[in-house]
């Protein structure tokens, strides 16, 4: 076949995909916050409310796209880009199951970790250009949290990598299922990697950028219709990128115990993705019950608690890891 | 100016003429010169030895997601620090002092619910204790166990109100709902008893609307029932967690001084250690004959009024069950003319609202019709005080401080 | 009285001090007294240290001097109210006391603009409530809409 | 920097909402199911007709001048044996606050507060309702004098029943 066409093929593959997965997060996040708060979520529409997505989603497209006539007009425009493009990338290096992986990079987490990093840049572009001192509230805090805990998240995220001796988020897959998952001996590891990735994913308690009963509605105050789509997209998708990146850090990726992981076939995307949704309810459980953090305490969390606490346990687990490497001379 | 018409010039407005855009009615004769917007009775000067940004001023309402009605809030900001702020109010005015001049003495129970939305039992209860001062009127004891038991329920309702968007301010949105779970069957209780929700018109001078229903008693002694569990559950829910606390001890402090100075009733002067509840202090209805404790806190900060307001739930029920054991028999409602006439005086009503002491006084002109109402808010003094106490924290401390003080703006406004 | 006699010891000119049936003791006093009164009231033994309610009321332009300004007082350790009345005229000079006592800061603001007084000596002596196109609303004098203008607002 | 303790009350609100999770929802699906309303429930003042379905207004115009707000017009005409004929008797529904003192003050219970809860309309025309249009008044029964006390006395409730 033409490899122009394939790639079309996969990439438009990939956008659905990723559609898809957005709407089913945002049905997900409606029914769980629902229930968890003794409602319903949608119900009117399809088995469920399942098709509610539907008219949301031609709503927000055919709503004006109003543009308030004080803003920076390119950055305005661009933002919503910035914040959705990379987390339309993310999904490349994602490894569903061994053979359905986009793009398996040596240095895939890396990788990964280098397009989320992008997005507080978006934000901050949005509330830049929006002209709108709430928005640029949200957009300066969103830069503090972005550069807080993106070092707390990559430390925690060194200790599987330490253990699988491998960047590649296949690698790191396969290593789980020749030992023991890894959220047991980087126990410490996956709690702040949690508590990082509901910052780095802008949720409560630490939905600083957005904080709405503070700023209104941050970043985001003056997009509307697709724009603010899109920004409502990314958002979802960042949540489940952050999800996939932890189940494949911590709980084995696509493989289950006691089962040969080259025999899972078909099946294994499917146990991928239903790890993946279960951590996404651990994040809207955490959302839909607490309260958030003040920004300065939320920068003293994450500079004066969680590095050290990383830190330290990045040293001790490389101490361990290079004295079992040296007893059997081979990997954990 | 109306800034909400088509035809309003934004673009063209200055900051200064926009932030302060009702500061034209000036109310001494010479306008003051020389006072930065905002203008309140404190204000932080920049420290020289920390960093300072150029400040900005931030519209908080009168349309915000947690202004809880109609407050507008000028924020002076360096960063993320509040340096000094300034409230309006006044989007809500009804008048209802007015038209209370033109209304009859037992045509006036729904105007004060009108005025605290949240708890109008209360109200109703301080004009019908005015009234009744004034008229001499000898109330039924029936009529006062059942304003007491309407007033508890009410209290409680209140409460929840308060505290369920005080844990949605600080960004918990599960306790809200969990608490407006509890609320709504309060207010099905009372909407059995009264015929309303929120606007129950149920308290007159000389007793009370209605008599007690059996469904209303039958849902009141099934909550109680599971009211002290329920409780429980709201504690663990939102003032247990860590989160929360960190939010809001040692933020908002009223000292004691404070709360002498700036007037504050009820639950504010509770948790700034002042003694003082109505209920206990200078009883009226049934409340000598209940059993009920009065919480006291020292601190004065948002904690401490969580703290003295958990008890009030807790108390609330307390008296609720000895109001239900204890009701006693006997007519609901004094034998009035239909259309009283009240001798010429002053008289003055009170009962310990829900967020502080609720004062009625009254002018009469030996008329049909009062010749002045003088609704006493609590919320009002309590402003006044909040916004004191804005400068010196952050954005979120400003939101959190205001939502302690439970502000009802239709009582603010009247 | 104890009040009578704690007044006269501060120095301060009453009009009258008298026990109401209705709502305990009322001193009367001219406007140019009501600092020092209140001064004295607070700081005297009694120490009435809250001030409750300022609020107005127009008595009608028969009257000499048609607004008369409450001050509701409480003494918590005593537990007794207090309540000083003056008289002012129509658009008269209101002096604040929120030297005194801080909770007059928002209440002194709604009373004048009500009833169409001057605030002096206010930090911020700006309406509180309405509009200034709205002028001194609680005044006997504004009527309220008739049946008939509420009926033809459709 | 104070002392650290473990966060229980984390732990203690995440229980509670776990709880919660499984709890059967408050939510009553408005088009689908309705509330029950209780007896006293006031919302819109409507006429009481009586067993044969007719009115019961006597033209006194008691309620008229109960209410407050004058939502409440009645066009009266008299001729000359003094027989009330009632034009129109209007209802501003958009501006009344449902109090229920004009259904109080009727001596003759010719009104009640109904328990229609569906009230809102289109158009601003359809907030004044007209609820009885060019039909005569019933004469007052003259045995049958308004007691000199308020009505909620001597035991009876509000309740229109």
């Amino acid at each position: 076949m033409n490899p122009w066409a394939t790639g079309i093929i996969h990439t438009l593959l990939l956008i659905v995909i990723m559609l898809l997965n957005g709407s089913m997060i945002i049905y997900m996040l409606r029914k769980v916050l629902g229930h968890l708060h003794l409602r319903l979520g949608p119900t009117e529409l399809g088995p469920g409310g399942i098709l509610q997505l539907v008219p949301d989603i031609v709503k927000l497209l055919v709503k004006e796209d109003r543009h308030p006539g004080t803003t920076d007009r390119w950055l305005y425009i661009i933002a919503p880009v910035i914040v959705f493009v990379p987390a339309l990338m993310a999904y490349i290096a994602i490894p569903f199951s061994d053979k359905l992986i986009g793009f398996d990079v040596n240095l895939g987490v890396l990788m990964l970790f280098g397009f989320l990093t992008v997005i507080p840049l978006g934000i901050f572009a949005a509330g830049w250009g929006s002209h709108n001192k709430y928005a640029l509230i949200g957009a300066m805090r969103a830069v503090g949290g972005a550069i807080s805990y993106e070092i707390p998240l990559l430390l925690s995220a060194l200790i599987p990598i330490m253990l699988a001796g491998s960047f590649s988020l296949k690698a790191i897959t396969m290593a789980q299922t020749t030992s023991i998952w890894y959220w047991l001996p980087a126990f410490p590891a996956m709690v702040i990697f949690f508590i990082c990735s509901i910052m780095e994913t802008n949720q409560s308690p630490f939905d600083m950028s957005e904080a709405e009963s503070e700023l209104v509605s941050g970043f985001n105050t003056e997009y509307s219709a697709m724009r603010f789509g899109f920004m409502y997209l990314a958002e979802f998708s960042n949540n489940f990128i952050m999800a996939a990146i932890m189940v494949c850090l911590f709980f084995g990726g696509w493989s289950l115990p006691f089962i040969d992981p080259n025999s899972m076939g078909v099946f294994a995307p499917i146990v991928f993705i239903i790890k993946t949704y279960l951590v996404i309810f651990a994040f809207m459980f955490v959302r839909g019950t607490f309260s958030r953090y003040r920004v300065d305490q939320m920068l003293a969390f994450g500079w004066k608690k969680l590095m050290p606490i990383a830190l330290v346990y990045s040293v001790v687990v490389a101490f361990f890891v290079k004295l079992i490497s040296m007893k059997t001379g081979g990997g954990l | 100016m109306e800034p909400v018409l088509k035809d309003f010039d934004l673009d063209g407005m200055s900051v200064d003429q926009f932030v302060g855009y009702d500061n034209q009615g000036w109310l001494s004769k010479e306008p003051p010169a020389g006072i930065p917007v905002p203008r309140n009775l404190r204000r932080i000067a920049d420290d020289p030895h920390k960093m300072s940004t150029e400040h900005f001023l931030l519209n908080v309402g009168p349309s915000h997601p947690s202004t809880h009605g109609a407050l507008r809030e000028i924020l002076e900001l360096n960063g993320e620090s509040v340096m000094s702020s300034e409230a309006h109010v006044g989007y809500l005015h009804r008048g209802i002092e007015k038209l209370c001049e033109s209304r009859q003495y037992t045509h006036l129970a729904p105007l004060m619910d009108r005025a605290d939305y949240a708890g109008g039992i209360l109200p109703e209860t301080a004009l019908a204790h005015a009234v009744e001062n004034l008229a001499e009127i000898e109330v039924p004891e029936r009529a006062h166990w059942l304003r007491a038991i309407a007033a508890e329920v009410n209290r409680i309702a209140s409460h929840f109100l308060w505290l369920g968007p005080l844990g949605l301010d600080s960004g918990a949105m599960g306790p809200f709902l969990y608490m407006v779970r509890d609320r709504e069957i309060l207010q099905e209780i009372l909407e059995s008893l009264t015929g309303q929700r929120i606007m129950f018109n149920y308290v007159r001078p000389g007793g009370v609307f209605g008599d007690m229903t059996p469904d209303a008693e039958a849902k009141l002694r099934k909550w109680l029932a599971e009211a002290d569990r329920r409780m429980d559950e709201h504690w663990d829910i939102l003032a247990a967690s860590e989160l929360f606390q960190q939010r809001v001890k040692g933020i908002g402090v009223v000292s004691k001084e404070m709360a002498l100075s700036m007037g504050a009733t009820g639950f504010v002067a509770r948790a700034s250690g002042i003694d003082w509840d109505l209920r206990r202090d200078r009883p009226y209805g049934p409340y000598s004959k209940l059993d009920f404790d009065v919480k006291i806190a020292q601190d004065g900060d948002i904690w401490s009024r969580v703290v003295v307001r958990y008890d009030e739930f807790r108390q609330s029920i307390r008296m609720l069950r000895q109001l239900l054991d204890g009701l006693p028999e006997g007519p609901f409602m004094a034998k009035l003319p239909r259309v009283l006439r009240v001798p010429k005086g002053e008289s003055y009503g009170y009962v310990e609202g829900c967020r502080g002491e609720i004062g009625i006084h009254i002018y009469s002109d030996g008329g049909t019709k009062p010749y002045r109402v003088r609704y006493r808010p609590p919320i009002l003094y309590h402003l006044a005080m909040a916004d004191t106490l804005l400068p010196g924290g952050m954005i979120a401390d400003a939101i959190v401080t205001l939502a302690s003080f439970d502000f009802c703006f239709g009582e603010v406004d009247r | 009285m104890h009040v009578n006699s704690l007044l006269e010891a501060a120095g301060v000119e009453t009009l009258s001090v008298e026990e109401e049936s209705k709502i305990g003791i009322v001193v009367r006093v001219v406007p140019e007294q009501v600092h020092a009164t209140l001064l004295a009231l607070r700081d005297g033994d009694l120490s009435f240290e809250m001030l409750l309610d300022t609020f107005g009321a127009d008595l009608g332009a028969e009257t000499e001097l048609p607004i008369e300004v409450t001050y509701h007082l409480r003494s918590l350790g005593n537990g007794i109210d207090i309540r000083v009345k003056t008289c002012l005229p129509y658009d008269g000079e209101y002096h604040s006391v929120i030297d005194i006592f801080q909770s007059v800061y928002l209440p002194e603001r709604e009373l004048c603009e009500m009833f169409g007084l001057y605030l002096e000596d206010h930090p911020n002596p700006k309406r509180l409530l309405t509009n200034p196109e709205l002028t001194t609303p609680l005044r006997k004098s504004v009527q309220l809409r008739s049946k008939e203008e509420i009926w033809s607002r459709y | 920097m104070a002392r650290w303790k473990f966060p229980v009350g984390i732990f203690k609100a995440m229980r509670i909402a776990w709880i919660n999770l499984w709890r059967k929802n408050i939510v009553i699906q408005y088009p689908h199911e309705h509330y029950e309303l209780p007896a006293r429930a006031r919302w819109s003042v409507e006429m009481t007709l009586d067993e044969n379905g007719h009115h019961k207004c006597t033209g006194c115009k008691i309620c008229e001048n109960t209410c407050a707000d004058y939502i409440i017009n009645i066009d009266l005409s008299v001729d000359e044996e003094r027989n009330k004929h009632i034009n129109h008797w209007l209802y501003q529904r958009g501006a009344c606050m449902m109090c229920g003192l004009c259904v109080e003050a009727c001596p003759f219970d010719a009104i009640h507060m109904g328990k229609n809860i569906e009230l809102a309309y289109f158009d601003k025309e359809d907030l004044t309702d007209d609820l009885l249009t060019d039909i005569d008044a019933v004469k007052p029964p003259r045995k049958e004098r308004p007691a000199p006390t308020m009505k909620a006395e001597g035991g009876t409730d509000g309740d229109d029943s």
